[in-house]
């Protein structure tokens, strides 16, 4: 059914020259593009916003896990779980010092002159003593330069070598454990009583068998003797200086 | 133009806006319900004789400013907390000195939050409309004041389009929607 | 080798927990093993120092991993020792007793090692001479032995060549010598201080005895003759005599100031000091009463002072009344000290008035008190400059040995002498001008790589032995004497016979571990009993010219150590040059300008180079620096300042033109006059007390804690000397930036000297304020940075977290002091190997764009909780020491716990003369002062 | 009123039938070389750091703080015409606000840049937001540098959304007006397909007036927020409370000396005389000299305290009477009061090249009262020792000009494509008479 003829639409001045002229421009589809659009942009900067976050804190950033090229294959679980070396007998200087010492290729041989004597992943070993050349390690646990670490006082105050470097005693190749971030020394140097144990205790690789709450006891009561006050712990100048 | 999509409406074209205001107030006392115009400008007295009453746009700069505000200050408060670090002998939570925080996040807040409601309920952005159909729908023009009686369920397009030939408009159009492809 | 010593015997011995070098250890041939799993290439096969490998293991072993926060760690590598030395723990810093060398006179110092690499320099507390403190000078020579401009190899006509064409020259010389005895040889040396050394001269003076040996000392040193003990001087009285400045035996003197005047404070006696000089030097400034006369007045006013004491009869001489009152005050101390009073004259003055002091000295029963006369140290005394000089034109020199001296810079009119002498061999750090100029250069260790001894400057011997193998194809002075003769004796043994009668073996070590030779002083001898010649009053019309050594590089021989070029001169602050300074009113008189280009001319020789305004400085009295425009020498010496020898020994008219132009001057501080400001406070006695402060709102109450870090810095007893400021420079790393940059501003020094002057230009009283971090309790630092890297430590220090800096430096622009630096570039990765290497391990090394600033030497106090958390005990007053005190000859500077009302700071933070510097500003300084007190008379 | 329509359906035709092509290139040409001067001065930044520039201790912060205050000075202007005025309903404002909140859009754009340059690792200048990172630590909510990312940040967004919903209605009409199918699709991605339907304008206009409404104390709290971070130091010269309120008034001036310059020069490139009125040009000269007077009471005011705190504050007053940087004060008092004085007669307010001559001078006479404040201050603040001169280097000036560059790149761009007087609300000043 038709309507009414249409009254005339005046002119003026300010009218465009052609009639009947519509202002549609973009199709039907053109609202579903621009909402899939929005929502593909919405989508892709809480995508960058998560995946930053993820990346942040991903084993690639941190680099646990990863295990780096050795001139020598060497095993902490064949000499740690297998052969029963404590950790002190090649990391000589934990207790004194801040670093923890690599071995001197002379320690290495004082086993290694009578066992595998031949054994061909040993080659670079015996050509270090021979050239009195030292053997060039990949660093697996690294601080950055401007985090001054103690090993010395961890290990003094039962902090034991598992809480950073995970289960070594079962690495065949060493990896990083634990994400050598700020927050990951933080959760330790805030609430410090769970990971602390008897000094005696600091290299041994396997769970003490406590609880958590045995954990937090003796812990507790370290730092009662020590006076560790956590409240102390998370200041900037303890690491940083 | 196509007429075989569904009616969308039906747009009076008038040609200053007291007019316009004059023809809504008469097109709603005859009962219609559905009645919105279309304008290039805000024009005054059109909201009044609409009857438009949705104060949801100022509801949600308000709720926006309180949530940016309270916001603003808790994550001060809360950050403060997480580590706190001596800063210049002052207190930990140093109120005073978040109050500028606070403000500027209520402002965002409430601005967000205000333009947020009004293109929602606005429903926008909306690149194709049916109206833009219309013959001679235009917006860049002064003299195009459109009176439209919106199509639902119970429309009567030649009910609608007697009131409004009776007010005298410059042109009486049809508005439909593009039927689907 | 004999088994180890018992080391806690040796610890006990000394009295401090550090662990010293063992005999065994450094003579050991793996001794170049000691180094640390980062630098295995220092220890790498013998004799084959291939430089490059050892700095590319330095560098690759240093280099930052960058300073962001989120920053992948880049890989690095760990090499390990192929056997590990005992003692070299990685990460454990080692302490060594030795001692560097200044103008003949052996300052004793204990090295810190870490990794092998000698990275600090302390003074030997246990040496009288040192007794903990260094001066500037000693705590720079570290960076003289990374110096990248040393001399790597012996050169022939300046090409490189090997020892062994040395070694073939020098046996057919030695052979021609042997059938001439020694006719036509000349050794050149510098003072010589070391026992040995003179031995071996002695030795080769023996077998040669027609060959001469010459000294070259191009500043003169009046008081080599004499020990001056001002520990006992409660009066002392100069003559133009710099005692507490730049120079040998400014250690020694200072440390005896500084314990004089801590005995007078403490109520024992006098401490005064006057001083009568033409230009300001520190001794003037530390002054009780100064005088300001032109440097030819000096004998009137002390014939004046002679005959106000009735040693001199005679009439009263024609005096200014500020004169006649300085002479009165002057002979009012020294007769109420009768018997421990002091007279000096300065170097630079004629025999006749030392004579004429030693006379006053004898009168007031001073002698042996104050003042000890040492007998001529050895049997052949040198031979002078101008004896050379007069033989090579005679054309009776035939070859010439110049040993550690560069006479072709310190020596103009010699360099075209020398280059008459058919052979000319030079040795030294340097390939300098007058290696140049020599056929042969060889190159030396530094003293901190080699085996040696020497005299300290109260007398006493002092062993020196190697902190590190040296790593440049270098010979020591001992070894090239040996080679001269015809031997090849290793250093040590060498050394070592010098000692053979005065040490057995367990003697031998001992002096080794506490770097001190018991019974090593030579005898005193008796004061001569002469009659003084008369004193000679000098013209004063006219312009006079003092040429003075540079108070930072001295006489030239330190140009090439950046730690000195940038150090701010005492007085002008002037730094990577020199100037002409003249007094307030010359310059009024000939409009002139700080800066100004001008022509100083001394008969037909001049010099061009800016002027410097200095207020307190004589009238008519101009004064230039040594040591500056070096030709050659390496990068850092050479195109800085102008040359001053030619003006040496210059006879005629003194004149200044003003010429087209002007030089700008980089100095660290513009302004001097404190009128009407109270930076530095002033009590007039003993007695006095400053007026108490007004009490100030403060919203916030004060932080409590134990320990709680505060440093008491008491300016009665800073004398300026700027020890602290390169003790500081040496413990944390801090980058020098070169002339230009300190010209905009931009010096990196995290501790610095203020100078300030009050009353008249002419004649203004003046003192010294150190200035480090003030450790701010409601530090308005901490509020401005927008990202927690300026934050407060629960034991009150103010910490700047460098890897959190962004710098935005709002620190800076709310710090009251201006105490913070900033990173304008990057200042430190482009640092050659060697700069790297002196790095201290302990301290971040700061990026570009960082703040950095004081840290109250946090690593110590960090050092030291650890320790003392091992021990489970709270740490021990004095067991953390900055860098700052440490060095502090006069101990002005005090760190401790002031939350411990009976340590040592907190005892002179609760004097009458303590005060907050800025109290207006509410900051709640950690760091304060004590008041200057005027006067020096004790209780009566 | 059918011219003043006529001119506002010109102005949406503008972008597609430039008028002025020629002496837009010309413009265009010489921003962009700023423009590069920029990237170059930035590149240069990036390579050597902040060494570059003539800071250095004590004056640590030189010319970007000075400048970015001065640009967020100027932008404040832009706000405070369309927001305020709205507010007071002052319909000539319709003339003037679009193009003077496009200014304020660009020139908080160049001060925003500014605190980033500056800093010595402007690659982590994100740790002034807070965000969840593996370092646990959060920003110093105590320091006005934090307020002022905050603050910044929130200005920038409120008055670009402000800017935004304010053209939308005039690119709507463009979108009908434009004949080109690319200008339509611009035109019509921008107006959001806004339809000019009643209940929208209903919503719209509640939008768009309480965001004025809450617009106008934002202005007022970034600014003060700016003044505090000179304002919180304890710098002689600066600790002072009357800095909120001066600052604020010699923003605004600054900005309306800028929006005076760009009215004049839009007016004569565009040829926008019907729109943009001898009256309009009145009213910008009133607010000019209001604002100037204000400003100038404010310089009173603090010279006022300053002598009667006495102390170390009237040692730095009389500094900047005397001392070496005597020039930037008497040079602000010069350039930003004395020509202002004209505009206290009518006649002199409509002279186009006048009011464009003295909005220059203001504009130079705030920047170099933002670098008196600055500098004068911190060269020598405490301590006598600690005294040292600022001398700007090139680069300092080249990234100055660069940001310039920025702005009137962004400020063309703008003008060439984009509606730059708000049309639809001239035409119902218009059509409501």
């Amino acid at each position: 059914m038709e309507l009414e003829a249409p009254v005339r639409i005046h002119r003026v001045a300010t009218y465009r020259k052609q009639r009947g002229r519509a202002a549609q421009i973009f199709p039907p589809a053109a609202d579903t593009w621009l909402r899939l659009g929005v929502a593909a942009l919405a989508l892709g900067l809480l995508i960058l916003a998560l995946g930053g976050w993820d990346y942040a804190r991903s084993s690639y950033q941190s680099q646990t896990g990863w295990v780096q090229d050795q001139p020598v294959p060497f095993s902490h679980k064949h000499h740690v779980a297998d052969d029963g070396i404590d950790c002190r007998y090649c990391h000589a200087s934990v207790e004194t010092s801040e670093n923890a010492g690599l071995p001197p290729t002379h320690t290495c041989m004082t086993c290694h002159s009578q066992l595998w004597t031949g054994a061909g992943v040993l080659e670079p070993v015996r050509e270090s003593l021979a050239s009195d050349k030292p053997i060039r390690w990949r660093r697996v646990a690294q601080l950055p330069d401007y985090v001054q670490f103690n090993h010395s006082i961890h290990i003094d105050r039962g902090v034991a070598c598992v809480e950073c470097h995970g289960r070594v005693d079962q690495m065949p190749l060493t990896w990083r454990a634990k994400p050598f971030q700020m927050q990951f020394c933080l959760e330790c140097h805030r609430d410090p009583a769970p990971h602390l144990r008897p000094p005696d205790l600091v290299t041994r690789m396997e769970p003490l068998g406590w609880s958590e709450k045995q954990k937090r006891a003796y812990g507790e009561q370290v730092m009662r003797v020590h006076r560790i006050d956590p409240k102390t712990l998370d200041n900037c100048g303890i690491c940083h200086r | 133009m196509a007429d075989t999509g569904r009616l969308f409406a039906v747009l009076a074209a008038f040609d200053t806006p007291e007019r316009l205001v004059e023809a809504v107030r008469a097109v709603r006392a005859q009962g219609f319900a559905q009645v919105d115009a279309f304008t290039p400008f805000p024009v005054k007295g059109l909201e009044e004789a609409l009857a438009f009453r949705d104060n949801r746009v100022p509801a949600a700069m308000l709720i926006g400013g309180i949530v940016g505000a309270a916001g603003g200050f808790l994550m001060q408060v809360g950050t403060n907390l997480d580590y706190p670090l001596r800063i210049g002998g002052r207190p930990l939570i140093a109120v005073p000195a978040f109050m500028m925080i606070t403000f500027e996040l209520m402002v965002l807040g409430a601005v967000l939050a205000a333009l947020a409601m009004m293109f929602m309920a606005n429903r926008l952005p909306r690149l194709h409309h049916p109206v833009f159909d219309a013959d001679g729908f235009d917006l860049s023009a002064d003299d195009r004041f459109y009176l439209a009686i919106l199509a639902d369920d119970h429309f009567d397009r030649n009910e609608a389009g007697r009131a409004l030939a009776a007010l005298g408009p410059d042109a009486i159009i049809d508005v439909r929607e593009r039927p689907r492809s | 080798m004999s088994g180890p010593p018992d080391l806690t015997a040796l610890r006990s011995l000394t009295g401090k927990r550090f662990w010293r070098a063992l005999d065994e250890l450094v003579d050991q041939p793996d001794f170049r093993v000691r180094m640390s799993a980062a630098f295995p290439a220092l220890a790498s096969g013998p004799g084959d120092w291939r430089r490059r490998d050892i700095l590319k293991c330095l560098g690759g072993a240093l280099a930052l991993a960058g300073l962001d926060g989120c920053e992948r760690a880049p890989d690095q590598d760990a090499m390990p020792f192929v056997e590990q030395p005992e003692g070299a723990e990685p990460g454990v810093a080692r302490f060594y007793a030795t001692a560097v060398e200044m103008d003949g006179v052996a300052q004793p110092v204990i090295g810190k090692t870490r990794e092998g690499r000698p990275v600090k320099l302390e003074g030997n507390g246990d040496h009288p001479a040192s007794r903990g403190a260094t001066d500037a000078f000693t705590q720079a020579a570290l960076l003289d032995l990374y110096d990248p401009a040393r001399s790597t190899a012996p050169l022939h006509r300046g090409q490189p060549t090997s020892w062994a064409r040395f070694e073939t020259a020098l046996a057919a010389l030695r052979g021609e010598l042997d059938g001439r005895q020694g006719e036509g040889f000349r050794l050149l040396t510098a003072r010589v201080g070391s026992p040995t050394l003179r031995r071996q001269i002695e030795t080769m003076l023996d077998r040669w005895p027609q060959a001469c040996w010459h000294v070259h000392a191009p500043v003169s040193d009046a008081g080599a003759g004499e020990r001056l003990r001002l520990d006992r001087a409660h009066a002392i009285i100069s003559f133009d005599a710099d005692l507490l400045g730049p120079g040998p035996r400014q250690l020694w003197h200072a440390t005896g100031w500084g314990a004089r005047r801590r005995a007078f404070q403490a109520g024992e006696g006098d401490a005064t000091l006057f001083v009568a000089e033409p230009s300001p030097t520190i001794t003037g400034v530390t002054a009780t009463g100064r005088l300001v006369a032109a440097a030819a007045r000096m004998g009137t006013l002390m014939k004046a002072l002679a005959v106000e004491l009735g040693v001199r009869a005679g009439t009263p001489l024609r005096l200014g009344s500020t004169e006649r009152n300085w002479v009165k005050r002057a002979a009012a101390a020294l007769k109420r000290n009768a018997g421990r009073g002091l007279v000096v004259a300065g170097s630079e003055q004629p025999p006749a008035l030392h004579a004429l002091a030693r006379a006053i000295d004898q009168r007031l029963g001073n002698l042996e008190v104050t003042r000890t006369v040492a007998a001529p140290a050895a049997r052949q005394q040198a031979l002078d400059m101008a004896a050379l000089a007069g033989d090579i034109r005679a054309g009776d020199v035939q070859s010439v040995f110049l040993l550690e001296v560069n006479p072709c810079y310190s020596a103009p009119s010699l360099a075209p002498l020398l280059a008459r002498v058919p052979m000319r061999i030079h040795a030294g750090l340097h390939a300098d001008e007058s290696a140049a100029a020599a056929h042969w250069h060889l190159p030396m260790p530094h003293l901190l790589e080699s085996w040696s001894d020497g005299r300290a400057a109260d007398g006493s011997a002092v062993l020196m032995q190697p902190l590190v193998r040296p790593w440049l194809q270098v010979r020591s002075r001992h070894a090239l004497l040996e080679a001269l003769m015809g031997g090849d004796r290793a250093d040590r043994d060498i050394v070592r016979e010098t000692w053979a009668d005065a040490l057995d073996e367990e003697g031998w070590t001992r002096a080794l571990v506490s770097g001190i030779i018991a019974g090593g002083e030579p005898a005193a001898a008796s004061p001569p009993g002469a009659e003084p010649p008369p004193v000679q009053e000098l013209p004063s019309e006219g312009l006079s010219l003092l040429i003075r050594p540079d108070p930072t590089i001295w006489d030239g021989r330190f140009a090439s150590n950046p730690w000195l070029q940038e150090l701010p001169k005492p007085l002008t602050k002037i730094t990577w040059g020199n100037a002409i300074h003249l007094s307030p009113a010359l310059a009024r008189e000939r409009e002139l300008a700080s800066g100004d280009l001008v022509r100083l001319s001394v008969g037909s020789r001049s010099v061009t180079g800016p002027v410097w305004i200095v207020p307190g400085q004589e009238r008519r009295t101009l004064l230039v620096h040594l040591g500056h425009g070096r030709s050659r020498g390496g990068p850092v010496a050479q195109k800085v300042g102008f040359d001053s020898y030619p003006l040496v020994n210059a006879r005629g008219e003194v004149r200044l033109e003003k010429i087209e132009g002007r030089e700008e001057v980089a100095t660290t501080q513009h302004h001097f006059a404190m009128e009407g400001d109270e930076f530095i406070r002033f009590v007039d006695t003993l007695a006095d007390a400053l007026p108490p402060e007004p009490p100030r709102a403060n919203f916030f109450s004060a932080q409590k804690s134990s320990p709680a870090w505060g440093m008491a810095i008491d300016l009665d007893l800073c004398i300026g000397c700027n020890a602290c400021v390169v003790a500081c420079v040496a413990e944390n790393n801090i980058p020098m930036v070169g002339r230009e940059q300190v010209a905009k501003g931009r010096e990196m020094h995290w501790l610095r000297v203020d100078r300030y002057y009050e009353g008249s230009p002419d004649e203004p009283s003046q003192a010294f304020q150190p200035v480090p971090c003030m450790h701010c309790e409601d530090a308005p630092c901490e509020m401005g940075c927008p990202v927690n890297a300026a934050v407060h430590s629960p034991e009150g220090l103010n910490l700047q977290v460098y890897n959190r800096c962004i710098g935005t430096r709002t620190c800076s622009a709310y710090c009251p002091y201006k105490v913070r630096r900033f990173n304008w570039f990057d200042l430190t990765a482009k640092d050659p190997p060697e700069l790297r290497a002196v790095r201290n391990p302990e301290v971040s090394v700061r990026g570009r764009g960082v703040m950095e600033k004081c840290t109250y030497c946090i690593q110590r106090i960090s050092a030291a909780r650890i320790t003392a958390k091992k021990e489970d005990r709270a740490i021990r007053e004095g067991e953390v020491m900055t860098a700052c005190q440490a060095a502090c000859p006069t101990q002005a500077i005090m760190f401790g716990d002031i939350s411990d009302a009976t340590s040592g700071v907190s005892r002179r933070k609760a004097s009458g003369r303590d005060y907050d510097l800025l109290p207006e500003t509410n900051t709640r300084p950690r760091t304060t002062y004590q008041a200057r007190i005027r006067g020096g008379e004790g209780k009566s | 009123m059918n011219a003043r329509l006529n001119a506002a359906d010109r102005v949406l035709r503008l972008p597609p039938r430039f008028p002025a092509p020629r002496a837009w290139w010309i413009c265009f040409g010489f921003a962009l070389s700023l423009l590069g001067l920029f990237l170059a001065s930035v590149a240069w930044l990036f390579g050597h750091g902040p060494g570059i520039w003539g800071n250095n201790i004590p004056v640590g912060w030189g010319f970007p703080i000075a400048n970015y205050i001065w640009w967020l000075g100027i932008g404040h202007a832009g706000t405070l015409i369309s927001a305020m005025l709205l507010l007071m309903g002052q319909g000539w404002r319709n003339s003037l606000n679009r193009f003077a909140e496009a200014m304020t859009l660009f020139a908080v754009t160049c001060a925003g840049l500014y605190p980033i340059l500056h800093l010595g690792r402007p690659w982590l200048f994100y740790w002034m937001a807070p965000y969840f990172n593996t370092m646990n630590v959060w920003p110093q909510f105590k320091s006005p540098l934090t307020w002022d990312f905050f603050a910044v940040l929130t200005y920038l967004i409120v008055s670009t959304l402000f800017w935004y919903i304010g053209i939308i209605p005039d690119l709507a009409a463009a979108r009908d007006r434009a004949r080109k199918m690319r200008w339509k699709i611009f035109f019509g991605l921008g107006a959001l397909g806004w339809r000019g339907q009643a209940t929208h304008w209903a919503r719209w206009q509640q939008a768009y007036r309480l965001t004025a409404a809450i617009a106008v104390p934002l202005v007022v709290s970034v600014h003060s927020e700016i003044s505090l971070l000179f304002a919180a130091g304890p710098v002689p010269g600066w600790v002072s409370t009357v800095f909120p309120p001066y600052f604020v008034l010699g923003a605004a001036f600054s900005g309306f000396a800028v929006v005076s310059m760009l009215t004049v020069w839009l007016r004569w490139m565009l040829g926008l005389h019907t729109l943009v009125t001898l009256r309009h040009l009145n009213m910008l000269g009133c607010l000019l000299l209001a604002t100037g007077m204000m400003t100038a009471y404010g310089y009173a005011a603090e010279m006022f305290t300053a002598a009667y705190a006495g102390g170390k504050e009237a040692e730095t007053l009389f500094d900047r009477f005397v001392g070496p940087y005597a020039w930037s004060y008497w040079g602000a008092i010069l350039f930003n009061f004395v020509p202002l004085q004209l505009l206290w007669w009518r006649r002199w307010r409509v002279r186009p090249i006048l009011l464009f001559l003295i909005g220059l001078s203001a504009t130079i006479g705030m920047w170099m009262e933002r670098y008196m404040l600055l500098v004068s201050s911190l060269y020598r603040d405490w301590l006598e020792s600690s005294t040292g001169t600022f001398h700007p280097t090139f680069w300092d000036w080249s990234l100055f000009a660069g940001t310039i560059g920025l702005f009137l790149t962004l400020f063309l761009l703008f003008v060439r494509f984009l509606p730059v007087i708000s049309a639809f609300e001239v035409r119902e000043e218009a059509v409501d008479g």
